[in-house]
């Protein structure tokens, strides 16, 4: 649909948290817990860190989440009754306050999740999910989204976004036909914006690092590089802190949890980080070592990703850099494969 | 040229060790561990207040074991860490060469267990007093506080595991968490499974948990894990009269006994 | 899935008096897995055994649930029958509904409920069960008898003369313990050492019996049919093969005033001595802290005057390590030390002596060569009192036992007295006289009636010195407690047998385990008496209670018949219960990280260190290995590992967990 | 509405307090039926984590149970666990779990009486803490019932 340019008053955006929740709407959004900004449930905008760089988690969790039930079981005497998760019980939801990378990197996991068999669960969720993302007014040194085709302004995902164009005015563009119908609950809150605005000066200033074309090629290129990927990783300690706040990891693995009588079927986060990600029963790992688990990590993203389903899977949103223990900084490790001379075949 | 890049370029350069595991300068305002492997690559070695990572759990590190004879940049934690980990045959003597840094800049160089163990005879190893305040404040808690306490804390987790990939006395192969017959610990993140699991590592590092702090720097999601096994170290000192890395041949307190050990609670 | 059968036994009423076991069969037959179930009268008579045998065989079940009595009681017996229907024994399990449920808890629904969570845990953890298949290790025909007393060298002669190897173990220089130092023996009186020293002699001259004297055993590894022990040959100072034991330098050693310990202090030793004439073997040794050469550095007299030059002042304690297939315990009894009588004036007042004091007075090889001459002055007392249970018997002693042959070596002294001072008057104070055992009775009365003995009853409450003569307070209790003052010449007090000096640690060497007096515990008070915890640790004579000669010979042989019995086969065969560190394809090999923690836990140093190597012979992984001829099975190593690279059989980590799984959810 | 029947699981030592249970049994000394035993070789064996499967489970309580010191059938096993439940009980009452759910004896072979007081005793106690709520708000089970699809 033709994008139509709002404004909305700052002393008009709790008014929008009530009106969704009085209209029974879930909202997720940011808050600060001590030094950590989680994507929770939230009844109104007080305490909703709309000033936090970013959520330290992904919103990915709004139809991704870190532990979902997929089915339930029962014993019986002679067989297992089994009733999975029907995913048209999950109710409208907002998305409330995240960032455009948040938004966007849905785009990896729509292309994942969509592949058929494609997976209901998840994209109903999606479907049933209304993103207002906020663009960014500030950036740190971890960000990089404009060198992965993103920006602080980047509207790709969202149905709404908002940037603070003053103290007292937010700009709201509407995007999306789901946008535009989330918006008729406060169209009153609304009048028409200038159409000249120019939104990217509000907007904080990313730089250029790398050029993701030749990022993509050289990855692709560098599989057998072995020096490159074990010196990028010698210090990796392999746990998945990287993957777990990632917008567009969708490694996944299925537990059951279960006592003698019934259980539950559980779709759980992986992450390719870990030595058990690969191992197989007889006791062989095709990645052994840490630097092949970080080789698949990138490959993942800029090479197998671009070549399959056509997007690269990073927002360069940089949450794994800050994530972090042993300071492994992808942005640099990028441009570092970026800038190495390779022969592309 | 500081004393540190002058002493590991003359290391490297006599073939002495093959490579030293250090730190350089990181992203932003942070540090990060740095590999050290010819005399040239030295020079981007540094050492300041802000270099507190303990380093040890590296030296177990399949691929920088490959790489030869191992140096490292060792804190009091470090030490104490090499020392735990020789307890559990983990480390053999002369192994590894550590360099520590005096207060005055200054290194000393340890190239064997008991130069180390005499060092620590020595030193202060107790945990900082703003972690104890942390856990005199919670043992001043009711046990249902303290209960909501942990649970707030665990609702964080997300099981990234890096506390235990960050601790250097978590080096087993196949953690009591992967262990699916039975599975003891719900791999799942939820309450019970998050819960479940600090519970037992804390346990498994009872007595041996050198207090380097790892765990909690590395949890992404900023849970204070030390205190759970900070606050066992007390009781296993007054009771056992046991400290975990300071000996290389130490008997591990949960794998001893005394026949007159104190307790009130078996009736 | 399992097809596994559930058995529930009424015990006639003992079960179904209480617990509807009907029901309990019919609800735990609709749990998964179970093919079969039924409950029946008797499960371990012949037919109940049948019928579980049988319905192994028609439903082909691959796994047996007993629900009856404590599998303590009949665990052996099931399995036997599960194994004789070709259903391997360990899949086998039985739930405890009697002594656990039905005769601990009221006729009620709970109780009946009980009874099915009982069964269901059993039947989940059955599901979990392995089929296992007993060990076999090999037994080292050899017996270690420690102590040299009479039940020593009974247990000793016995086990030797069924063609077995002994070593025997003895702490002093000589064998023959406390009966080698008594006079006559109740209730025949025939002499002591006429009965004792022949066999003596046999032990030094048996061709199967290697006789180590003045050692102890330091250390004791390994497990039934093989242990490992080190034993600690203390330095004599001669060497045995060129002494002839001709006693030419006992008797011309320079220090001559050593108290006598043999004699119980009333006679006096030289620094190199022979305990006793009889002794054996009958060679002398040095007493160290008391020779003048070791604390001066200057004698060597003995030296000197030894034809055949044997003394070795420079010799030292040697360390003998044997591997012997079991232990026979036989370190004997003591008797309460002087500081425990203070109101009696036990070493303070020379004439108030101990049982065993008077056995060396009335012994013809005694200090005074048989003559009844009080310590202080060398004079015959005309009047002497005999106390009974000095310390037996009394909490505020801290003793609370009978040690039972007081009553009889009490009246045999007064009789002895009477024998030998025939215009004495000899006092007995006793509480009850304890005179059970053949001709033992008839013993007693003859001391009274025939010999005039006065016996009366009470406790002795004081003894002081009065112008040279021993004030005895006390009270006749037949008499109304009427107080009774006798003025002795000499006293006598039968003090209490307490557990040998050092048994605490000697138990803790051998792992045996001990009772509150720290007397050696019998595995079981009435049909294990000579068996201990330890599996091929036996127990023979007053090491494990106060005992008299006729009981300790008896003990002793029973000892001997277990261990000829273990002695019977060449391999012994043991339950597979056994802790194993799990194996993996590589490179994993196993999920143990060779932390070793679990080393030092294990009670039978079970746990080996495995190096896997490459074909190069490099070691790529140094890991744990349990031996399972030494695991016991207690599983602490399991509880302790991190990786649970350590399981158990028959409580592995899947079945415990089953099992607390099923408990609890209903 | 009828009285709360807590559920309570013994963890004891095969060689003395389940030996001092069957005495129990065969002096016909009566105790609650709240209590299920689960066998062990040894209180060594017991690991700390069954403990914790047993709260999760649904146990209101739980007692441990084994030989006196010294009397070991393993000879040291006993002082082992001894040691492991002096930090776990630490550990415990650190985390917020109510360490008095949890009984630890020494019950020997012979002392079929203490181990029916220590049952009813450990009864009578939880029945005064009441159920263990704390632990059965997050209990596996709960996942079981909860609603299906959430964004959360």
């Amino acid at each position: 649909m033709e994008k139509e340019l709002k404004i909305l008053k700052y002393t008009d955006l709790p008014k929008l948290i009530e009106r969704f929740r009085s209209q029974g709407y879930p909202v997720l959004a940011p808050i600060r817990k001590d030094k950590v900004v989680e994507i929770e449930l939230v009844e109104s905008l007080e305490n909703v860190a709309l000033d936090a760089l970013l959520s330290t988690q992904s919103a990915k969790k709004a139809a991704f989440p870190k532990v979902e039930k997929v089915l339930d079981f029962t014993f019986g005497k002679a067989d297992v009754k089994q009733t999975a998760v029907n995913p048209e019980e999950c109710k409208e939801t907002i998305l409330f306050g995240v960032r455009p990378c948040d938004a966007s990197g849905f785009k990896s996991l729509d292309a994942i999740f969509g592949e058929t068999p494609k997976d209901e669960l998840y994209l109903k969720k999606k479907e049933k999910t209304t993103i207002i993302s906020f663009s960014c007014p500030i950036a740190d040194e971890y960000c990089f989204c404009t060198s992965v085709g993103g920006g602080p302004g980047n509207t790709a995902g969202s149905d709404l976004q908002f940037t603070g164009i003053s103290k007292e005015e937010i700009l709201v563009e509407i995007l999306t036909e789901k946008g535009a119908k989330l918006a008729t609950m406060f169209t009153d809150l609304l009048i028409d914006a200038k159409s000249d605005i120019d939104k990217s000066k509000f907007l904080a200033d990313v730089k250029v690092v790398f050029d993701v074309n030749s990022v993509v090629e050289k990855t692709t290129a560098s599989f057998n590089n072995t020096a490159l990927w074990l010196e990028q990783s010698l210090r990796c300690i392999g746990c998945g802190a990287c993957a777990f706040v990632c917008p567009t990891c969708a490694c996944f693995d299925f537990q059951d949890e279960q006592n003698t009588k019934k259980g539950v079927r559980l779709r759980l986060w992986d992450s390719c980080g870990f030595s058990l990600f690969t191992l197989h029963t007889s006791g062989h790992n095709p990645r052994e070592v840490q630097s092949q688990r970080w080789r698949q990590r990138i490959m993942h993203k800029f090479a197998y990703m671009p070549e399959q389903l056509h997007v690269v899977g990073c927002e360069g949103c940089g949450r794994c850099s800050r994530a972090c223990p042993v300071d492994m900084n992808i942005k640099e490790h990028l441009t570092e494969i970026g800038s190495q001379i390779v022969l592309i075949a | 040229m500081s004393d540190l890049i002058k002493k590991v370029t003359q290391l490297l350069s006599d073939k002495t060790i093959d490579v030293f595991i250090g730190y350089e300068k990181g992203s932003a305002d942070r540090i990060r561990a740095t590999f050290t492997r010819t005399p040239e690559q030295a020079g981007k070695l540094i050492f300041d207040a802000s270099c507190t990572q303990n380093l040890a759990g590296f030296l177990l590190k399949h691929e920088v074991k490959k790489l030869g004879k191992l140096g490292i940049l060792a804190n009091v934690s470090a030490l104490r860490s090499i020392m735990q980990l020789a307890s559990e045959f983990q480390i053999k003597d002369g192994e590894v060469l550590a360099l520590f840094p005096n207060a005055d800049n200054s290194f000393t160089e340890f190239t064997d267990f008991h130069s180390i163990e005499a060092y620590l005879e020595t030193t202060d190893v107790g945990i900082k007093s703003e972690e104890q305040e942390m856990i005199t404040r919670l043992e001043a808690m009711t046990v249902l506080e303290r209960w909501a306490f942990w649970n707030k804390e665990f609702e964080k987790c997300i099981k990234c595991y890096a506390c235990r990939a960050a601790c250097p006395m978590c080096y087993c192969h196949r953690c009591t968490t992967d262990v699916n017959q039975p599975q003891w610990i719900p791999v799942a993140s939820h309450e019970l499974g998050n819960l479940d699991y600090h519970l037992m590592r804390a346990m498994h590092l009872a007595g041996r948990c050198v207090n380097c702090g790892e765990c909690a720097n590395a949890c992404p999601m900023d849970i204070p894990l030390n205190l759970l096994t900070y606050q066992l170290i007390k009781p296993i000192h007054d009771t056992f009269g046991a400290t975990a890395g300071m000996k290389a041949d130490a008997v591990y307190a949960l794998s001893t006994y005394k026949p007159d050990d104190k307790e009130n609670f078996i009736i | 899935m399992s097809r596994i059968g559930v058995f529930v036994c009424h015990c006639g009423e003992n079960i179904s008096a209480t617990v509807d076991c009907e029901k309990v069969a019919r609800i735990t037959g609709e749990l998964k897995g179970v093919e079969f179930a039924t409950d029946y009268k008797y499960m371990c008579s012949d037919p109940g055994q049948t019928l579980l045998k049988e319905a192994i065989k028609e439903h082909k079940l691959d796994g047996v649930v007993v629900a009856a009595c404590s599998p303590r009681m009949h665990e052996p017996t099931f399995r036997k029958a599960c194994a004789e229907a070709g259903l391997n024994p360990f899949l086998c399990e039985m739930s405890n509904i009697r002594e656990h449920c039905s005769w601990v808890h009221p006729k009620d629904d709970l109780t009946t409920e009980k009874a099915q969570d009982l069964v269901r845990v059993m039947v989940e953890k059955v599901k979990k069960n392995k089929a296992l298949n007993s060990i076999k290790v090999p037994v080292t025909k050899t017996a270690l008898v420690i102590g040299g007393g009479i039940a020593g060298i009974q247990a000793a002669l016995d086990i030797a003369n069924c063609g077995h190897k002994v070593i025997m173990v003895e702490k002093l220089p000589s064998i023959g313990g406390h009966m080698s130092q008594l006079s006559e023996t109740f209730p025949t009186l025939d002499c002591s050492q006429c009965i004792l020293t022949p066999r003596m002699v046999e032990i030094a001259q048996h061709p199967n019996i290697t006789l180590h004297t003045f050692s102890e055993v330091e250390s004791v590894d390994g497990f039934i049919g093989n242990f490992t022990v080190n034993i600690r040959k203390k330095s004599k100072s001669i060497d045995e093969h060129d002494c002839t034991g001709c006693g030419l330098c006992t008797t011309k050693c320079p220090q001559k005033k050593i108290p006598n310990e043999f004699e119980r202090g009333l006679g006096f030793r030289p620094a190199i001595y022979v305990p006793f004439p009889q002794a054996v073997p009958n060679k002398p040794v040095i007493d160290r802290e008391n020779c003048t050469y070791y604390i001066k550095g200057k004698c060597k007299v003995c030296e000197i005057v030894c034809p055949t030059k044997a003394i070795r002042f420079d010799q030292e304690d040697e360390i003998v390590e044997v591997a012997v297939g079991a232990i026979v315990l036989a370190t004997g009894f003591d008797v309460l030390k002087s500081d425990y009588f203070p109101e009696y004036g036990y070493g303070k007042y020379k004439d108030v002596i101990d049982g065993l004091q008077f056995e060396r007075l009335a012994s013809a090889s005694g200090p005074t060569q048989g003559e009844i001459r009080r310590p202080s002055d060398g004079q015959i007392p005309k009047k002497i009192v005999f106390v009974a249970c000095a310390g037996s018997r009394d909490p505020a002693k801290g003793i609370e036992y009978c040690s039972k042959i007081c009553c009889m070596y009490t009246a045999k002294h007064a009789m002895l007295y009477k024998h030998k001072v025939h215009d004495g008057t000899p006092y007995v104070f006793y509480m009850d006289i304890r005179a059970g055992g053949k001709m033992y009775e008839e013993f007693v009365r003859r001391t009274i009636v025939e010999d005039g003995t006065h016996y009366v009853r009470g406790r002795v409450s004081t003894i002081y010195e009065k112008n040279g003569k021993l004030t005895v307070k006390g009270a006749d209790t037949l008499m109304g407690g009427i107080p009774i003052e006798i003025e002795a010449d000499m006293v006598v007090l039968a003090t209490a047998g307490v557990a040998n000096h050092g048994a605490e640690e000697l138990a803790q060497t051998v792992h045996v385990s001990y009772d509150a007096y720290k007397f050696f515990a019998e595995a079981h008070p009435k049909l294990k008496p000579v068996e201990t915890n330890t599996a091929g640790i036996f127990l023979a004579g007053a090491c494990q209670a106060p005992k008299d000669i006729p009981e300790s010979v008896a003990a002793a042989s029973g000892a001997a018949v277990k261990v000829a019995a273990l002695f019977s086969n060449d391999l012994l065969t043991r339950d597979p219960l056994v802790a194993v560190v799990n194996r993996q394809a590589p490179p994993v090999y196993s999920s143990c990280v060779g932390c070793f923690l679990c080393q030092s836990v294990c009670p039978y140093q079970a746990i080996e260190r495995e190096e896997i190597k490459n074909r190069n012979g490099e070691i790529i992984k140094t890991l744990a290995r349990v031996n399972e001829g030494l695991c016991q099975g207690c599983g602490t190593c399991v509880a302790l590992c991190r990786t649970k690279a350590i399981d158990i059989h028959g409580y592995s980590s899947q079945q415990v967990y089953t099992e607390v799984m099923a408990l609890l959810n209903d | 509405m009828q009285e709360f029947e807590p559920k309570i699981v013994a963890f004891v030592c095969n060689w003395c307090t389940y030996a001092g249970a069957d005495l129990t049994g065969t002096s016909r000394i009566k105790y609650s039926a709240n209590v299920k035993i689960i066998r062990f070789p040894c209180t060594g064996r017991i690991d700390f984590m069954i403990l914790m499967k047993a709260f999760e489970n649904g146990a209101d309580g739980i007692i441990v149970s084994g030989c006196h010191p010294n009397d070991c059938h393993y000879s040291t096993g006993n002082f082992h666990a001894r040691r492991r439940w002096i930090v776990f009980r630490n550990l415990l009452n650190f985390a917020g779990i109510e360490t008095d759910r949890i009984q630890f004896s020494w019950v020997s072979a012979a002392e079929g009486f203490k181990w029916a007081d220590v049952v009813n005793n450990t009864v009578k106690k939880i029945k005064e803490f009441g159920p263990n709520e704390s632990y059965k708000q997050i209990a596996v089970s709960t996942l079981f019932n909860e609603e299906g699809a959430t964004h959360e």
